[in-house]
């Protein structure tokens, strides 16, 4: 049996779940209270949960998050809600600095179980300060886990694990996802430690993750119509990554083509380039490519965005000129 | 100067200027409140898209404090100032287009409703980081005081941004420095959803200020003779060259937050109530009352703005799509 | 209990506490100083490496302060820390081992001298960020008061994390919260080399702190018994659960910022002056003069002093080297 | 001819001209001036050129950072120190929502004509908060310049050029070189556009940056002397990087290793590699092997510190690897 739900719904379920569960898990952010969320993830909360436990914060993004974690190291679950990641730079040093390190620093002593949910990503023309995809930052600090739930299913189920784990979990929500539907089985089971293969193929393999996993999904429909098979995997762990689910596709399909909203240069494709570089050059057929945003600030303008980020055109021909 | 920010009497009292400034000043909120009523339509229409904050009800600020300024001052903005941009100067058009992302807006479509930027009446942006424009005056001010340039440095910004840490380090650097800024919290008791009192442990944002050893004055917001006169005095002190001055304008919105809001958060009574201390019409009946205005400039003076308004958006729709082959022009100068 | 933060006398004046109380602060401030010089030695040795800041001059506020405060407390330090890991209750073997980057150092030498922890007696580091720790606390007051724990937080700070926006944010959210927090300012005149007044343009950091709307106080930080009294004050008031309460320590640190600063910003007679009220010997005379103490009695808290340092040496020399195998430890809990 | 001087001193000079030629420039940053710099950069500036040229900062990285891109857009040409990359985290939302943003979100009016000078890098026993190496993170910004002076001649001669770009320019000065000393020739030149081949060879390309620099050198000794030809790639700008310098030296060896001090996973490493992977994979006679840090937070004691960071043998040892 299954239901129908969107993106926002099925994270909304998540967190319900989770304050009801545990009296130490709270949600606190920015306008998560009376203003029932940013982006309506937590409407209806404030009432049932009261203020303590949906705790609206002052714009203070580096005060806020650090004391989140300072609540984490006193023994609650927090999860904290930075609006979006472009605002999470301001917090930076409290998640690098404090979250990442205290229990290595401590010698093991302190674990930080905190859980920091962000929107992340283009596409609804906010400009160059509202647009940032800065997951494959994240994913280059020891001492976090960072999530990137792309379907229904991990929507739903990525809080919970996150919450059980006794270090921190960034979980990043790309803004493009959260009116998407689709079914969720009554049996869904969800971890945190494995990338999934979302559509079988044989020919190809399109690795990607968040919000560009529909566009993936678009192209390799496009794809097949011409007779290429793609495989497309959805990373999902962004930190670990999960190295030998990537080899296993690539080594079958002998060919890769690496998707990710960050700029180019520097992006998280590349450290999945550099991995299959690593692990099954010799089992390549032709160099791995990557689709990424160009290498601008995102621009305002319909045309201009949608020029500057990934689109499932631009994938296709990524492809082809694999075969080519 | 002092107001009970909550509950104060629709701003009355005579009007100190000459019929000509009064009438230049109140156009000016008709214009920007015309131009900002045919944004939100235009929102609606799919025409203007991204995120679009509104300056309706706020009026007075901007417009009494600009009008205390010089050309050569710079002003630094937020992602509310479409009322800013336009008061200091800006064609109505250029910022119509931006909106509409076309080639012929003043950041050609890269910047959007948020980031209106002009160099020739030194508009140094709309910054939709909040807070995020307090650094930057600092260092203009800096600047100028470095050239012995005669300007100030007027940055805009909400209550929200005074939860900041960046508020924090611009006020300290600018009050130690003496530096030539004049700090304008245009303090509309939200940012966003949340309510001063539930962002600041001490509510009173002059107090806040005053502890950086900076003056700092509060005024009725919707007033914008006290606006305009307060902003005066303020920048005859910034100018004397010992720093920086604090001014809160205590002032309402009258909209939304931006276009995705639901108003949860506030008692429509409560918006009911400001309204009647409209900027625009308590200003009006002022200068009726003192023979001022009459019912024909008022007409007049709104068929203007609203014949600019009408102009400005022909002026977008005829406009052009930047070349998609220049998407990655302007990142770098060269 | 204000003073002149420049040109105070020494501290004189009865001791309110029975010779016991009396000598085992004595003893404590005396078993830091041992530490410390010692430390100091070792960095000359290579012993200790990286960077080393040493809390010589400093001991009355730490060690005033923590006896204030319960074993259910909790604490955040800085990376001047050693005298409040030691006071706290940490072995001073374990403190020395770290320090040499031994593995029976209290984080296996992950930490070194800025990173002191110790899960025991809730000390929370150590943290090298200035600032860092700040918002830390506000968090564990507020788990302590979601939990309804009878705890409070103290947070250690200089006067140069005053400036940060880490600062401004948590005060803001401890006052605006009501949190159990002890914001514990050692105002040492300096931030590394540069003084107060080229940092702040408030230099009453007693008027920022209220500011927030938040109790304030200041005390000579140099006068141990006025350390305690007002810190024992300041912490009833935290626990009555009105919120955070800001207690300004005015110290001065006897050495160099770390071993590695030439001390350009500052006079030899300033440092010399300073000496004169440092906080052992001022309280021994107070003690002395009441018949609290004697000679003897000083002696064999001093050498008792230096046999735990003796005794603390000898731990780390003898210890191990964590297997470097084991390098990837401790990065995540699984 | 020549003379002999240290990083210190060189870059202490380049300050120094820069701040003679234009009155325009000035240097802010903390303890810049009455403690003489950190680390004694700018020893006697103060005294040369008073408190308003040579600027201490309270504690206000973020502040004072935003400050000097306000001062650019103002007309100024400020160097500012930010005293570590550790704490530039504070700081970021500046460089990479003001700075990097402004030319681009102006339609072009405004550039941001400044210089960020930063120590980066471990190996001095500074722990977990005071050893990063971001400087892989700045690397993927669009919209500012990143340099990496690695030798006395480009300490000494990138300043110049950073200035007057109008554009930022964030420069990162590693720790471990400073004491470094070396001969600069009369007649040197730099520029900030290329990559420089440090060390000719035709078996391996080692392709690194700042303090691995001379490690990597140390490497090419000891393979020498088993008979490996290393050549050694300076990247020197990590930002644009100089794609065809790189191409040339992988083509020619048909071997690579990168080294960088980052954390391996999402390090610049991975970025060079994936360049090379889309440039010139059929020349590859082997997969591209990195040597980076290890992922853990920079530990304390000096043998885990060693263990944790790139070192001449672990260089060695990978380029063996290739041959194996
Ligand atoms: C650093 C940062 N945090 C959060 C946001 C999201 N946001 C945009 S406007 C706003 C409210 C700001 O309120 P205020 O400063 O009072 O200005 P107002 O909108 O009332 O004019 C928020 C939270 C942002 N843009 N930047
Ligand atoms: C965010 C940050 N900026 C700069 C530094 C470098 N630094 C370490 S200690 C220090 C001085 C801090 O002064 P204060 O807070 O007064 O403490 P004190 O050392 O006097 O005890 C500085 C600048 C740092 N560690 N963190
Ligand atoms: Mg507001
Ligand atoms: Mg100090």
């Amino acid at each position: 049996m299954s239901r129908r739900l969107n993106y926002r719904e099925a994270m909304r379920e998540a967190m319900h779940e989770a304050l009801v569960a545990d009296p130490r898990v709270f949600l606190m952010g920015e306008d998560v209270g009376m203003y029932g969320g940013t982006y309506a993830f937590s409407k209806g909360f404030l009432d049932e949960f009261g203020p303590e436990r949906i705790r609206d914060t002052p714009l203070s993004e580096l005060g806020f998050v650090g004391a989140a974690i300072g609540a984490a190291l006193g023994g609650m679950r927090p999860i904290v809600e930075v609006m979006t990641v472009n605002f999470s730079l301001l917090a930076l040093d409290q998640i690098v600095n404090s979250a990442a390190l205290y229990r290595h620093m401590s010698g093991g002593q302190f674990s930080v179980p905190l859980v920091i949910r962000m929107t992340t990503g283009a596409g609804r023309q906010l400009a160059a300060q509202h647009s940032h995809s800065l997951e494959g930052w994240y994913a280059h600090i020891p001492g976090i886990k960072v999530l990137a739930p792309a379907t229904i299913e991990d929507a739903r189920g990525m809080l919970a694990p996150a919450l059980a784990d006794p270090d921190p979990v960034v979980i990043f929500e790309h803004a493009g996802l959260f009116n998407m539907e689709g079914d969720l089985a009554d049996d869904w089971t969800v971890d945190i430690r494995s990338a999934t293969v979302r559509r079988e193929g044989k020919d190809v393999a399109i690795i990607t993750h968040g919000g560009s996993l529909p566009k993936a999904l678009a192209a390799a429909e496009q794809l097949a119509a011409t007779g290429i098979d793609a495989e497309v995997l959805d990373l999902r762990v962004l930190r670990p990554l999960d190295t030998a689910t990537i080899m296993a596709s690539v080594s079958k399909c002998r060919h890769a083509v690496v998707v990710d909203e960050g700029w180019r240069t520097g992006s998280l494709a590349a450290e999945v380039m550099a991995r299959i570089m690593e692990n099954v050059f010799y089992e390549l057929d032709a160099p791995v490519a990557r689709v990424c945003s160009e290498e601008v600030p995102i621009p305002y303008a319909k045309h201009l965005e949608e020029a500057a980020l990934p689109q499932p055109e631009k994938i296709v021909a990524a492809v082809r000129g694999l075969f080519s | 100067m002092t107001v009970d920010h909550r509950a104060a009497p629709p701003p009355t009292g005579p009007v100190p200027w000459d019929k000509k400034f009064a009438l230049r000043l109140l156009a000016d909120m008709v214009r920007i409140r015309r131009m900002e009523e045919k944004s939100a339509e235009l929102y609606g229409a799919g025409k203007i898209r991204g995120f679009l904050h509104l300056y309706i009800g706020e009026e007075a600020t901007a417009v009494g404090a600009l009008h205390a300024l010089s050309a050569e001052d710079n002003i630094v903005a937020t992602y509310r100032e479409h009322g800013h941009a336009l008061v200091r100067g800006m064609d109505m058009g250029a910022i119509m287009a931006e909106m509409y992302g076309k080639r012929e807006g003043c950041a050609h479509g890269r910047g959007g409703s948020m980031h209106l930027f002009d160099k020739a009446t030194r508009l140094f942006g709309g910054n939709a980081i909040v807070g995020g424009g307090l650094p930057l005056a600092v260092g203009l001010g800096l600047a100028a005081k470095m050239q012995n340039e005669n300007r100030l440095t007027a940055c805009f910004f909400g209550d929200g941004a005074v939860a900041e840490g960046a508020f924090h380090e611009s006020l300290n650097l600018a009050a130690l420095w003496k530096l030539p800024v004049l700090f304008c919290c245009e303090n509309n008791l939200y940012g966003m959803g949340t309510a001063l009192e539930r962002s600041e442990s001490q509510t009173d944002l002059c107090v806040k200020a005053a502890s950086y050893n900076m003056p700092a004055l509060k005024v009725d917001g919707m007033d914008i003779v006290a606006v305009h006169e307060i902003t005066k005095q303020a920048v005859q002190r910034v100018r004397a060259g010992d720093g920086p001055v604090f001014v809160e304008y205590q002032t309402y919105r009258f909209r939304a937050h931006s276009m995705f809001d639901a108003e949860l958060y506030r008692q429509k009574a409560e918006v009911e109530e400001w309204k009647t201390r409209g900027p625009i019409h308590t200003f009006s009946a002022r200068l009726k009352a003192e023979g001022k205005l009459t019912e024909e400039d008022f007409l007049a003076l709104d068929a203007a703005a609203n014949a600019e308004v009408d102009a400005a958006v022909a002026f977008a729709e005829a406009g052009t799509w930047e070349p998609v082959e220049d998407l990655l022009k302007d990142v770098h100068t060269s």
